[in-house]
């Protein structure tokens, strides 16, 4: 590519970086809680354009490896003497540890689920998946003891060395402005989204990643080559949720307390929607769908009192919710229809490059045309 | 793939550069401040000398707006008339409304998007926010009014119920369908409740009954979006149940109420105050249900024969002409009137900072609402329902839905009862 | 005289024939996914004619029957330019079904009847096609006189038809529209040879009745006996016209076309490759008694056959005859309903394909198998795979064994680019390359593999006469180098006279002749099932 | 009565209504490749309008309206949104996507218009029972398990016999082939989404009667429950659709009617049995019970 769009891309990454360290300065709480739920929700949906974008299985399951990544961190850290009234137990692990343990705990039950993500392609794996978040959100309210049922379960407070991304201990304030919870997790959150990006990047570039696009090009070209393709599907099922497992970890230290409500079917379309926005195929194209998707409600109704068309909430007429989840809705038939390679694509277009066309929109060929 | 990465950047950048100069504010700086509040009163967040800033975090766009939004406009209503005859506290009360569709991710954005600039939440509604929100509203010592009765929740000093629990609710209505012989000792009892708290804390009411009494509860626990009840009648009629009770949604209340009669089954039917919705008289369950349900709630119908219970309802059919009138209106215009009470309580320690309004709230007691809840409302003792006493209301074709039968009633087994035992 | 009817590549039809006639093509050009299939087209076909066209697969004779019939977009394919028109009307952007109402209606390859419907709802799904919708009722008869056979089966499914009554069901189902112009799509295919007359017979019968037809055939033998005209095609473009008797006459047509006689590529001398990586020591494959079946059809039937460790074996026949089936089977794709598979003391029948590989059997597809949106250097790495083991462990990590590993991997890749002259291209996505060079690409994706059995099916299908040279030569050079077997599908005789060491010729499903290139040539068996006429033993003498 | 029979018999009837919806996705799916979401609120529009014009037009009136009203909506849908995305070389996995999105779009503007309300459907025969086996059944079931199996009677009349049905198998078994017969491909999907619409504005109407109370907010969901049924009966076999909506509809209703038996699965299973049952199915057969798996070609 030219020096040109070399130059543009450093500038641009630059000033990326510099805004997002430096927000926290003046960011308001409700700039930083949505900040928050959009890196967790990035790191979610990293994972799944691994598994959609890259290797071309569809998968509607991703809230359910959401919830178990959440629901691990709080039980292997939590279960510390709970304040009376029945407390869910815990391991009481120190929490780098716990969140370690969730991944991997997610990244296990993805892999049970194998021998049908390892069998089922493409739609089919994806309807099948439905199934996981109904049969999660029932364990999450029956099992009790583990999960705390509706009431949900306080997500212990996460420290490294001591230094707690909570409030307090110890108090830190830079340049006159007090660093609380939210703004320490804020640079948590970024160390995690990175490195997503970072491990997402390496594999699709390498050789697991050369086959898991082969698996979605062409699968039996990847079998003869050596591929072994229910092994590579399977794994891929596995690495996503293990993604989603992080996702959900860090879910939890955004929300402080985890309810099993939040995580239902519309958040594994919530992260479907991210992907396809952002363009199938593109890592940080499914960053950037995160950001949207994640922010587009919560702008909405900041600045309802400004929008044209849109009442205060509870007056009569368009509420801003609603007009969020039109918007929301029309959004996605636009780029599906009109820039099927998302944000990403149109960005490629910003910058002037020929957008290659993505195949992983363009599944099977033998379609019936109508 | 990599270049297209590095291209999207750009956008990238710029989205967030763009958030960032939005964001651009005075940050940290309202929060702590406590704002002189005129004269002597410590002031606190969301307290200026002329107005209090109050917060309602509710649900219009989602499952629970036909609750809400009545109830709201109520919340609206009680302030609207009360700025107009000079406020609380020398200062008029403000309510920052916002709607998060009962999704608790959108609701703890809100929730911190607020937090800075209320002294307290007028409403807080939806049990999974709640729950999520718990910690935080703690450390912020955030006063809330639940737009929900779960006696779990009584422990929290900051929490605060207006008008009795779903528990006490009932043994209240099960006790009166034992005083009229509906139901005798030993009999069973079918209970069809939904998963979350506030069917779990029903039910926890219908055992503690069952057991006082001799009885025993065929239990029935369904998800929100069940709707089709054959099965769980079934089970109850195989069981043989003299009663059912229902803690659920109007859908179900009716769907179960059909289909017992279908099925031959005339048992008194007693729900918790949400089972019951003015719209279920036009199902095709109306008949049964005018015939065997029993709604049992602390908050007052329309025409409960109190003058200020009219004027409420006359009031609030001006105000909203276009809304249908729903028990929730009497119930917001007394949560309202019971923030009223805490503040006043406040003003009167010269306190309104958000430790002294929890400290304030309770104080309070023998606040009469003139028949909107049961009985006055007593807050000074942490961990207890403000008060045990319930309407009985039968299904009928008048303003509201509800014809409540001759005064309240409170049982001894609910006087008896222990909301902190399980 | 003939040669001088030849047309130079620029060269658009002749003027015998412009304009008039009923369907008019004029300078079509098509393409797939930016590889060019049709370059610039033009023919006619008058009332009541019978137009052969002919030519080597991929030469572009099926995308000019889509480009007619309006479904080349089915198949991701584009018309560039050019006119088609029926009676002066354009046909060109206009839907299928539209076209096939106004009277020209395609039998496609390989049948595509709805086997799920009765031989009856075949026919009644033909008679959509009908401009007007009377007379559907009884359009049958004329089908069911021209083919009793369908008429017996009529309430049959239609997928447990004998391979016949299935061409005579699509024909049957195409008349149903009551068709102006008939494009048949080498009906012939995969047919034994006394059903091949029958179809040629049926087919001079509809003619008969005053419809034109465009016959896309293989099988030139039947082909030229029937029609009045024919051109034969190379590499998107007509390359000969005349009509029948004289194309059948020339040898120019068996040597360009036919591939007997002395053409094909002359490899000659080649200099060996400089091996990137070691010689690697083959084994012998044996192939006994593989049976497949496809729901009722036989795919193969008891096929054996025996290729020596660093032989250069070619496996030929018509299309449908069953070579890419067995491929299928070798690597594992297929599982054969009996026989057995043995490379080496290996047994490879029941194998997964991945195994296979790991075992060095490597293999290219006639229809090119690769990620367009790839760059070929990654294309070519993918062919490392079975020899590589970093995992999402190392590799996602960047440890330092998956860097090193990489670093070495794109040396090798780069220098077998470099011996298919890709590695000017590496760093170029492979959506960019010309179908050529794509070919060469999936050769050396399979060379990546370090096979020691390196399987490949029509690797010069869609190839002009220089590029078939350029990849024999490759081939031998490999073959030379590495010391590897070669496992040839060819559907070309004459490409792989010069380079096989052994032939096996399938038919039917079935072998019918296996030995070396020139006896196999001269087998009248072959002569008969695989050029379908007797008396072109004595032509192919010349 | 055994509790048994009992069970069996209503869950058969709710199954009946699920077999109704699960139809039409496989119609749509057979005809098209489509996966299609928006059904869910397509049924809930179809309730919808039931609901409001059956004081005007009455019941069967209204159920008639909101059928080729829906129908119309669907047909929009495909000819609109999915063809114009499927020109684009859009794969089964995009097309599914943009039916959610259709969906979210529907379904928010319904439960605006829907509001706080609960409609109910208005059909004539209110609470009536009735007997069948000696089990009671409410008369609106039986008039839906009627209603439901003439109209699968009908669709099979028509799929086997007419030639619509040629065209439609036609163009499901090999849609190229039945373009070049002169088959109009898209007039043959638009139908089927209409098809699939009615069918879905019928199902929707019988759902939210009794003993459903009416149309409420969540109707929406309910749809949700058809994509099991649909799915482990094979996503292109209607017979497949209809054995799979009867074995959720069945499963449901023993799941809450046996609960005490299992409730060591924890409380309430009954909404999630579909799709335990449907990962069971899947786990045998990749592609459900009936549904045919298609042969890997090179």
């Amino acid at each position: 590519m030219s020096d040109r769009r070399r130059l543009i891309a450093r500038v641009a990454m630059i000033a990326l970086v510099a805004v997002l360290l430096w927000l926290p300065q003046y960011a308001e709480a409700f700039w930083l809680q949505t900040g928050l739920f959009a890196m967790s929700a990035a790191i979610g949906a990293v994972g799944l354009q691994l598994l959609v974008g890259v290797t071309g299985q569809l998968s509607l399951a991703h809230a359910f490896f959401v919830a178990v990544g959440a629901y691990g961190y709080c039980f292997l850290a939590g279960g510390g003497p709970g304040g009376g009234v029945e407390v869910p137990s815990g391991a009481q692990l120190p929490p780098v540890l716990a969140m370690i343990g969730a991944v991997l705990i997610a990244g296990a039950l993805g892999g049970l689920f194998s021998p049908i993500a390892g069998r089922l392609s493409g739609i089919y794996l994806g309807l099948a998946s439905i199934g996981l978040v109904f049969i999660g959100q029932h364990v999450l309210f029956n099992a009790k003891g583990v999960t705390g049922g509706f009431n949900g379960r306080d997500a212990e407070p996460f420290n490294l060395f001591g230094f707690s991304f909570s409030n307090s201990h110890p108090d830190l304030t830079v340049f006159g402005v007090p660093y609380g919870g939210l703004e320490r997790l804020w640079y948590l959150g970024l160390a995690l989204v990175a490195l997503s990006i970072w491990y997402a990047r390496n594999l699709t570039r390498s050789r697991p990643g050369r086959a898991l696009q082969t698996v979605r090009d062409s699968e039996i070209a990847a079998a003869v080559m050596g591929v072994n393709v229910p092994v590579y599907r399977a794994a891929a099922f596995v690495v996503s949720s293990m993604y989603a497992g992080l996702a959900g970890v860090f879910l939890a230290l955004a929300f402080g307390r985890v309810v099993p409500e939040s995580f239902g079917f519309l958040l594994s379309i919530d992260f479907l929607v991210m992907i396809v926005i952002g363009g199938l195929g593109s890592i940080r194209g499914a960053v950037a769908g995160a950001l949207v998707v994640t922010a587009l409600p919560q702008l909405f109704d900041h600045y309802s009192g400004s929008l044209p068309f849109v009442t205060a909430p509870g007056g009569d007429g368009l509420q801003p919710a609603d007009a969020a989840r039109f918007l929301y809705g029309a959004a996605v038939v636009a780029v599906l229809i009109f820039a099927p390679q998302g944000l990403a694509g149109l960005s490629r277009g910003l910058v002037g490059r020929r957008a290659v066309p993505d195949q992983s929109v363009r599944t099977d060929t033998k379609e019936s045309t109508a | 793939m990599s270049r297209s990465l590095k291209a999207s950047y750009g956008m990238l950048a710029v989205a967030l550069i763009a958030i960032a100069l939005a964001a651009c504010g005075s940050k940290g700086t309202s929060g702590d401040s406590s704002s002189p509040g005129g004269g002597s009163v410590k002031g606190g967040p969301g307290v200026t000398a002329s107005t209090i800033k109050l917060g309602v975090l509710t649900d219009l766009s989602g499952v629970f707006a036909p609750l809400a939004k009545p109830l709201t406009q109520a919340n609206q209503l009680f302030w609207k008339q009360q700025n107009a005859k000079g406020g609380v506290c020398g200062r008029k009360v403000q309510l920052i409304v916002k709607d998060h569709g009962y999704d608790p991710q959108k609701a703890v954005v809100q929730y911190r998007d607020m937090s800075q600039n209320v002294a307290g939440l007028q409403q807080l509604l939806g049990s999974p926010i709640t729950a999520a929100l718990l910690p935080t509203l703690k450390s912020d010592s955030m006063l809330s009014l639940l737009s929900a009765w779960p006696s779990s929740l009584l422990s929290n000093d900051n929490i605060i119920i207006v008008g009795t629990t779903y528990d006490i609710e009932m043994i209240n209505g099960l006790d009166y369908l034992l005083g009229k012989g509906l139901i005798k000792k030993g009999d069973k009892i079918g209970h069809l409740y939904f998963e979350g708290e506030y069917g779990e804390n029903g039910l926890k009411g219908s055992k503690y009954f069952a057991g006082k009494n001799g009885m025993s509860v065929v239990e029935q626990k369904i998800k929100a979006t069940d709707t089709d009840m054959t099965g769980q009648v079934a089970a109850f009629k195989r069981a043989g149940v003299k009663a059912i009770a229902v803690t659920t949604a109007p859908t179900q209340l009716a769907s179960a109420a059909g289909i017992a009669a279908s099925q031959g089954m005339t048992v008194p039917i007693v729900g918790n105050n949400p089972t019951y919705d003015p719209a279920l008289l036009k199902t095709p369950a109306a008949k049964v249900i005018k015939a065997n349900a029993y709604i049992a709630g602390s908050i007052a119908a329309w025409t409960v024969a109190k003058p200020e219970v009219k004027q409420v309802g006359d009031d609030f059919t001006a105000a909203y002409p276009k809304s249908d009138p729903k028990a929730a209106v009497q119930f917001g215009y007394a949560q309202a009137k019971v923030m009223y009470e805490i503040l006043n309580q406040g003003c009167k320690n010269k306190d309104l900072s958000r430790a002294g309004l929890v400290k304030a709230a309770h104080q309070v007691s023998g606040i009469d609402t003139g028949g909107l809840i049961a009985a006055p409302l007593d807050y000074t003792k942490v961990g207890q329902p403000s008060e045990r006493a319930i309407y009985i209301a039968k299904p009928a074709d008048v303003i509201g839905g509800l014809r409540p039968l001759p005064g309240t009633f409170e049982s001894a087994t609910a006087k008896s009862y222990n909301v902190a035992g399980s | 005289m003939l040669s001088d009817e030849r047309v130079s590549p620029d060269r658009k039809a002749g003027p015998t024939h412009a304009g008039t006639g009923l369907l008019c093509v004029r300078d079509l050009q098509a393409s797939y996914g930016g590889v060019r299939a049709l370059r610039g087209v033009s023919l006619t076909v008058s009332d009541g004619e019978i137009v052969a066209v002919l030519g080597s697969n991929g030469a572009g004779k099926s995308t000019l029957l889509r480009a007619v019939s309006g479904t080349l977009a089915l198949q991701g394919g584009r018309i560039d330019g050019g006119r088609i028109e029926l009676a002066g009307h354009s046909l060109i952007g206009l839907d299928p079904a539209e076209i096939a109402r106004a009277g020209v209606v395609q039998v496609p390859e390989g049948r595509r009847i709805f086997a799920e419907l009765t031989v009856e709802e075949n026919l009644r799904a033909g008679a959509f096609g009908r401009a007007r919708r009377d007379g559907r009722a009884n359009a049958a008869e004329p089908v069911f006189e021209l083919f009793p056979r369908l008429h017996e089966r009529r309430r049959q499914q239609a997928g447990l038809l004998s391979g016949g009554e299935q061409q005579m069901l699509a024909i049957g189902r195409a008349l149903m529209a009551s068709p102006r112009v008939l494009l048949l799509d080498e009906p012939s295919l995969g047919l034994a040879p006394r059903l091949v007359d029958k179809i040629g017979e049926t087919i001079r019968r509809i003619n008969s009745d005053g419809i034109a037809v465009v016959l896309v055939e293989q099988n030139a033998a039947m082909a030229l006996q029937i029609a009045d005209r024919a051109v034969v095609f190379d590499v998107g473009q007509i390359a000969l016209e005349g009509t029948a008797s004289e194309l059948a006459a020339s040898d120019d047509v068996h040597e360009r076309y036919l591939g007997l006689g002395a053409g094909g590529p002359q490899v000659g001398e080649v200099e060996p490759l400089t091996p990137v990586t070691g010689r690697r020591q083959a084994q012998a494959l044996t192939v006994s008694e593989v049976t497949v079946r496809f729901g009722g059809l036989e795919a193969l039937s008891g096929v054996s056959l025996n290729v020596e460790a660093g032989s250069t074996h070619a496996l030929i026949g018509p299309n449908g005859a069953g070579k890419s089936t067995l491929l299928n089977v070798l690597t594992g794709v297929y599982t054969a309903a009996s026989g057995s598979v043995r490379y080496g003391d290996a047994v490879l029948t029941g194998l997964r394909p991945s195994r296979i590989a790991a075992l060095g059997i490597s293999r290219t597809f006639q229809n090119l198998a690769l990620s367009p949106t790839s760059s070929v250097a990654d294309n070519l790495l993918l062919g490392r795979h079975r020899l590589t083991k970093a995992g999402f462990v190392s590799a996602g990590l960047r440890l330092p064994s998956a860097r090193r590993e990489q670093a070495q991997q794109e040396r090798i890749v780069a220098g077998i680019a470099a011996l298919l002259d890709l590695d000017s291209q590496l760093d170029h996505p492979l959506g960019s390359l010309a179908y050529g060079d794509r070919k060469r690409v999936e050769l050396a994706r399979a060379l990546c593999a370090e096979p020691t059995l390196l399987l490949l099916d029509e690797p010069v299908a869609g190839m002009n006469a220089e590029e078939s040279q350029r990849m024999a030569r490759t081939i031998v050079q490999v073959r030379e180098t590495l010391g590897i077997s070669v496992v040839l599908v060819e559907h070309d005789m004459a490409f792989v006279m010069g380079l096989a060491d052994r032939v096996t010729v399938l038919d039917f499903g079935r072998r019918i002749a296996d030995g070396e290139p020139d006896e196999v040539q001269r087998d009248p068996e072959v002569l008969r099932a695989y050029l379908g006429f007797e008396e072109s033993q004595e032509e192919s003498q010349t | 009565m055994s509790q048994f029979t009992e069970l069996l018999i209503s869950g058969l009837s709710l199954g009946c209504i699920y077999a109704l919806i699960a139809m039409g996705f496989v119609i749509v799916f057979k005809a098209t490749k489509v996966v299609n979401f928006a059904h869910a609120s397509v049924l809930w529009l179809g309730a919808y309008l039931v609901a409001r014009w059956h004081d005007s037009l009455g019941f069967f009136g209204a159920v008639g309206a909101a059928a080729v009203i829906c129908a119309v909506v669907a047909a929009l849908c495909d000819v609109v949104l999915v063809r114009a995305l499927r020109r684009r070389g859009g794969g089964q996995d995009a097309l599914a996507i943009l039916t959610i999105a259709i969906n979210i779009v529907l379904a928010t503007e319904l439960s605006r218009l829907v509001g706080t309300d609960i409609l109910p459907s208005g059909a004539p025969w209110g609470s009536d029972v009735t007997h069948v086996f000696g089990v009671v059944v409410p008369q609106t079931r039986v008039a839906a398990a009627v209603v439901a199996v003439v109209l699968m009677g009908l669709f099979w009349v028509a799929f086997t016999r007419s030639s619509w049905g040629v065209a439609m198998r036609s163009a499901a078994s090999d849609p190229e082939a039945a373009a070049l017969m002169g088959i109009r491909l898209s007039r043959v999907a638009a139908g089927a989404w209409a098809l699939a619409g009615a069918l879905a504005a019928i199902g929707g109407a019988f759902f939210t009667s009794f003993p459903a109370p009416g149309v409420d907010n969540a109707t929406g969901l309910l749809a949700l429950t058809a994509i099991p049924a649909a799915v482990l009966g094979g996503l292109d076999s209607t017979a497949g659709a209809v054995v799979g909506g009867l074995v959720i509809g069945v499963a449901t209703t023993f799941a809450a009617g046996y609960q005490d038996e299992i409730s060591f699965l924890g409380r309430g299973l009954s909404q999630v049995v579909p799709y335990i049952a449907l990962l069971l199915v899947l786990l045998w057969r990749p592609s459900g019970l009936f549904g045919t798996r298609e042969i890997r070609r090179v």
